[in-house]
């Protein structure tokens, strides 16, 4: 079995997240794999569809939760197009986890705050609800998310699950223009959100994710409000074929995306070049 | 040499233009094409035999750098002028935002790194055969009058020999030279006349040509290449001097060429108001193969 | 494989307007025709693009046939004028590289035109029988299967 | 290890002929008339009197004979409900290569390297375990090359399992693997004892290549992480097409595309492609957000994964000096300037600082 031969997987469950972006639920068709089959939060896979091709996501459930890994996706090009096409019980392909993870460890004990916008999301639900399931384990927990409308929101009954814990402070918001009468959230941008809403900078790590307009307006942003560059985790995406480290395209400077990455932290993406 | 650096210059003093392209002497004692940005750069200027390039191929309004350089003016030979002129048939460019300087071409090489004068043994066969010894499309023409380059022109042999071969050496022919295409599509990136947005090869969905350098993927490339040129390629020759596989594209090209040339009597011309022959049509065009 | 058994399959590219009815008719009369070929309707000629045709080829066809409204007859006024050339250098095209052009059947059947296009029809199921299957990419190697 | 043997020319035919009998694939440089030009071209031997060991670079390097131009990674099939996968049962065809230049044998040792990167390519690495290689000294250069300023030279072994320098009426054949000398055992009889001591090759053609540059790769290095920003990308780019050919042609460069082409209605493959970074869609992304998005981001990442992020991540430079891409550009784009250029500015920046 070459590198390149993903190990199969059967799609259980479908969720329609917002009109163009679907979750979907897989789990390994042999058992053994599905047995062994472990990663940490922030690695990605490759998710092939086949006589379409493969496409690069984060895995989006939590390593806690076992038998099953979930992908989000946004409808936009020939694969995910594919994808959309599927239906509960067929086929697709999975090579993965690759890339490295969030400071899961490092982050225990600590207070941590979520920023995500719109699609962005998927991955920091990863770590969300590897977070949650592990609740003793850290402190306070935030979430700050936005997306460009109500209905562009992803995730929407584990948003209301995370409203009603007591445990979590989320806050919502959607771009003006964005929102319905019955919107109870914020009507603003994520920055804009993150100045008012986040807390003290001490103790705590930050984990952000979302469209470059966001990561690159927040993360300064952060910055200025005394978060350590070392502190704030975010994940990027780039245009990936192999995920392991060979097809060349990935790079931003020498770094490799899918080998030193996709998580990086601030301080790390500011020796960069803006290749991303 | 002197009087088109004289013109250059004075293009630039006038404000004509912002940038020239033209061709410049390179490491090896070849030349290159030169982008002149300033007065000064106008004395490395040079035109002779090794002019081989067609800088029409810097002037599609995908090349964002050379855009941004301003208004161009451009050093253009016969077979470059039918470029431009293609471009300007085409709506690339408009004709009043380039300036060309056209240069009286006694042939050129076929590699631009053959420092040698021009003989029979080193004349682009294109070159042979030309009756175009001076763009008829330009804003100013420089140097002499040259004559025809001698030679031996192979090329309409070749193709000859080609179609009488039978339908089973054609085919065993073409698997041989296009079987060694890798698909990197230098051709198409260094044809003037490939100015796509986004070319069919890149399409995925569907994905009509395939991308893989196996024998379809190739096929279907090739031959359609060769139909979104035919009656369109200027016979610069770029496309066979790129491919890094060498193999002789300019067979397909030019049989399209005479394809149209005998069906619908069309050749190209640097006449930017004649219409392309696709993208016409006559009512009583030959129809024999049309049950 | 003898070419008593060959049964080629042969794909059709016909426009909306003059073919397809034609066809159609064809098929209402009862005329009895070659069961070879797979129409696939589309607007006019001027839609059909050359890579259709080699796509067919590219996926398992043995003969195409590509065929619209007569001169003078398209729904678009001209559409068939200009898939005409394109035609013309396609198939000379076609032929310089070695792939016959006659395993392409080019016509013009217009919507009341039911015997013609059977015609068409069973003349290029024979001509193309006659050739044999067109064998000139690799078929797939082994694949996984029963 | 380290043997050496005698070959003669007679011998050489006979050990080619010897190994194409056995079911071999031998690979050479080929004689070819182009144009009236005799050039060279690296294929398989059909008869050993094509061999041309000492006539120019063959155009296209040795690339594909361990990373074909496109390969089948594994066919799939619809099987009812589910998908059954499997892998190109061809295996890897036992190849010796005679005459292999020294610029591409040490290439393939080179990209070794990121093949191996945590994760072991076995369709690479079948296909070097595969292969012999038995490289020449070179016995022609020209303006292009300039295998010395990246610590290669026409006599340089590396990356080849036995090395041929021409003598008197044949080559002197030092073995340097195990391979190699399991190659060669095997064919003894055509092999006679060397004679000692061993020939030293005239520097001549060696100093013919440095007079064509020399730089000190690290200050290259230095400057390259310096200067993501200089103006010079951007002048460079202004001449360059971004047709790529001089990736294609490179026998370093090793970047790829994966594919899925469907055979049929139920089956298809998944195939891995050359690709290259110079065309736009190499990183664009699906949203059409393109993180390289003009030429000149393309043309600078080909000069940093080969100058500078290779030898960051793996301490090699990815580049043999072949001068393949210097003669393949239709654009006259040379890479033998441009380093000179920047090796000058790296001066230039080491003696103001």
């Amino acid at each position: 079995m070459n590198l390149y031969q993903p190990h199969l997987v059967r799609i259980e469950e479908m969720i329609d997240e917002t009109s163009d972006t679907r979750t979907l639920r897989l789990a390994f068709e042999n058992p053994e794999i599905a047995q062994k089959f472990d990663f940490k939060a922030g690695q990605f896979g490759e998710y092939s569809v086949f006589g379409a091709g493969e496409c690069t996501f984060c895995i989006a459930s939590s390593p806690t939760r076992k038998g099953y890994i979930e992908a989000s996706f946004k409808v936009v090009g020939k694969v995910t197009r594919a994808m959309r096409r599927l239906n509960v019980g067929d086929t697709m392909g999975f090579r993965g986890p690759y890339g490295n993870h969030f400071p899961l460890e490092e982050m225990k004990g600590k207070n941590i705050v979520f920023i995500a916008g719109g699609i962005g999301l998927a991955p920091v639900r990863c770590v969300i609800w590897n977070t949650l399931d592990l609740r003793d384990q850290f402190k306070d927990v935030t979430i700050i998310y936005g997306a460009r409308s109500v209905a562009d929101l992803v995730y929407k009954r584990e948003l209301e699950e995370w409203a009603e814990r007591s445990d979590v402070r989320l806050h919502s918001c959607v771009d003006p223009g964005g929102e319905t009468p019955d919107w109870k959230g914020e009507v603003c941008f994520v920055p804009m959100l993150v100045e008012k809403v986040v807390p003290a900078p001490q103790d705590a790590f930050a984990v952000v994710c979302g469209p470059p307009i966001v990561i690159m307006l927040t993360l300064p942003l952060l910055e200025k409000m005394g978060f350590a560059p070392e502190r704030i985790y975010t994940t990027l995406e780039n245009r990936m074929k192999c995920g392991l480290g060979k097809c060349g395209r990935c790079n931003i400077g020498s770094v490799y995306v899918c080998k030193d990455g996709p998580v990086f932290t601030s301080a790390q993406l500011k020796m960069l070049p803006p290749e991303y | 040499m002197q009087e088109l650096r004289d013109l250059a210059k004075k293009l630039f003093q006038e404000k004509r233009v912002d940038a020239i392209l033209g061709y410049e002497i390179d490491r090896r004692g070849g030349v290159r094409p030169a982008f002149a940005t300033q007065i000064e750069d106008c004395d490395r200027l040079v035109f002779d035999h090794r002019c081989v390039h067609n800088l029409a191929s810097y002037v599609s309004p995908r090349r964002t750098h050379v855009a941004d350089l301003g208004r161009l003016g451009i050093v253009v030979k016969a077979c470059d002028a039918r470029a431009i002129a293609g471009l300007i048939r085409e709506n690339q460019i408009k004709r009043e935002d380039i300036v060309l300087i056209g240069m009286r071409c006694g042939g050129v090489v076929r590699d631009p790194a053959i420092s040698e004068p021009l003989d029979p043994a080193n004349v682009a066969q294109r070159c042979i055969g030309c009756e175009q010894r001076e763009p008829t499309l330009y804003d100013h023409l420089v140097g002499a009058p040259k004559p025809a380059p001698a030679g031996e022109r192979r090329r309409n042999a070749r193709l000859s020999e080609i179609e009488s071969m039978s339908p089973e050496e054609r085919l065993a022919l073409w698997k041989e030279l296009l079987g060694r295409c890798t698909r990197c599509h230098a051709c198409r990136q260094v044809c003037p006349m490939c100015f796509c947005e986004r070319c069919v090869a890149d399409k995925t969905r569907p994905a009509w040509i395939e991308t893989s350098p196996h024998m379809r993927g190739n096929f279907a490339w090739h031959l359609t290449r060769a139909l979104h040129l035919a009656g369109r390629c200027v016979d610069c020759g770029e496309c066979e001097r790129a491919c890094p596989a060498q193999i002789p594209l300019g067979l397909l090209n030019r049989k399209a060429a005479n394809i149209v040339a005998a069906r619908y009597g069309y050749t190209v011309t640097d006449d930017p108001a004649k219409p392309a022959p696709i993208g016409a049509y006559r009512l009583d065009d030959e129809q024999e193969f049309i049950a | 494989m003898s070419d008593t058994s060959f049964e080629p399959s042969i794909v059709a590219f016909v426009c909306n307007w003059c073919t397809y009815t034609g066809a159609d008719l064809a098929g209402t009369s009862r005329i009895t025709m070659a069961p070879n070929v797979r129409i696939i309707r589309l607007p006019c000629t001027g839609r059909i693009d050359t890579l259709f045709i080699i796509k067919a080829f590219e996926r398992g066809a043995d003969g195409v046939i590509v065929s619209g409204c007569h001169p003078a007859d398209c729904h678009y006024t001209a559409g068939n004028y200009h898939a005409r050339r394109r035609f013309a250098i396609f198939r000379e095209l076609m032929d310089f590289v070695g792939i016959d052009p006659l395993r392409v059947t080019f016509s013009w059947v217009s919507a009341s035109e039911g015997g013609k296009w059977a015609d068409v029809v069973n003349t290029a199921t024979e001509r193309v029988r006659k050739f044999g299957p067109f064998q000139m990419y690799p078929k797939p190697a082994e694949y996984v299967g029963e | 290890m380290n043997k050496r043997r005698m070959l003669n020319e007679k011998n050489l035919d006979a050990f080619v002929q010897d190994l194409i009998n056995a079911g071999t694939r031998v690979i050479s440089p080929i004689r070819r008339k182009e144009q009236g030009r005799e050039t060279a071209t690296y294929a398989a031997v059909q008869n050993p009197e094509e061999i041309l060991l000492a006539g120019p670079q063959p155009a296209l390097p040795l690339k594909d004979v361990v990373f074909p131009p496109t390969e089948t990674l594994f066919n799939w099939k619809q099987v009812k409900s589910s998908i059954r996968i499997k892998e190109n049962p061809e295996g890897f065809k036992k190849t010796v290569v005679i005459g292999a230049r020294p610029c591409d044998a040490a290439a393939m040792e080179i990209v070794d390297r990121v093949m191996g990167w945590d994760y072991r390519d076995e369709l690479w690495f079948g296909r070097r375990q595969a292969t012999t290689v038995l490289a020449v000294a070179c016995s022609q250069c020209d303006d292009a090359c300039f295998c010395t300023a990246v610590g290669l030279s026409p006599t340089n072994a590396r990356g080849a399992d036995c090395f041929l320098t021409p003598g008197e009426g044949g080559f002197e054949v030092e073995t340097l693997t195990s391979k190699g000398e399991e190659l060669l055992e095997s064919h003894h009889g055509r092999f006679t004892q060397a004679k000692d001591p061993a020939k030293t090759q005239p520097a001549e053609l060696e100093n013919k290549v440095r007079a064509n540059l020399s730089l000190q790769p690290e200050k290259i290095q230095q400057w390259l992480e310096r200067h993501f920003d200089d103006p010079l990308w951007k002048q460079l780019a202004l001449r360059c097409h971004g047709c790529g050919a001089c990736a294609f042609i490179c026998p370093t460069c090793h970047c790829f595309d994966i594919v899925d082409e469907p055979e049929g209605i139920d089956c298809g493959r998944r195939r891995r492609n050359w690709d290259a970074c110079q065309p736009a869609l190499f990183t664009m992304h699906g949203s059409g957000h393109n993180p390289r998005k003009d030429q000149t981001a393309r043309f600078r990442q080909r000069i940093m994964h080969k100058f500078n992020i290779y030898p960051a991540r793996f301490g090699e430079i990815l580049c043999t000096g072949c001068g393949r891409c210097v003669r393949v550009c239709a654009a006259g784009m040379d890479l033998v300037s441009i380093l000179g250029e920047i090796s000058y500015m790296a001066e230039e920046a080491g003696s103001t600082s």
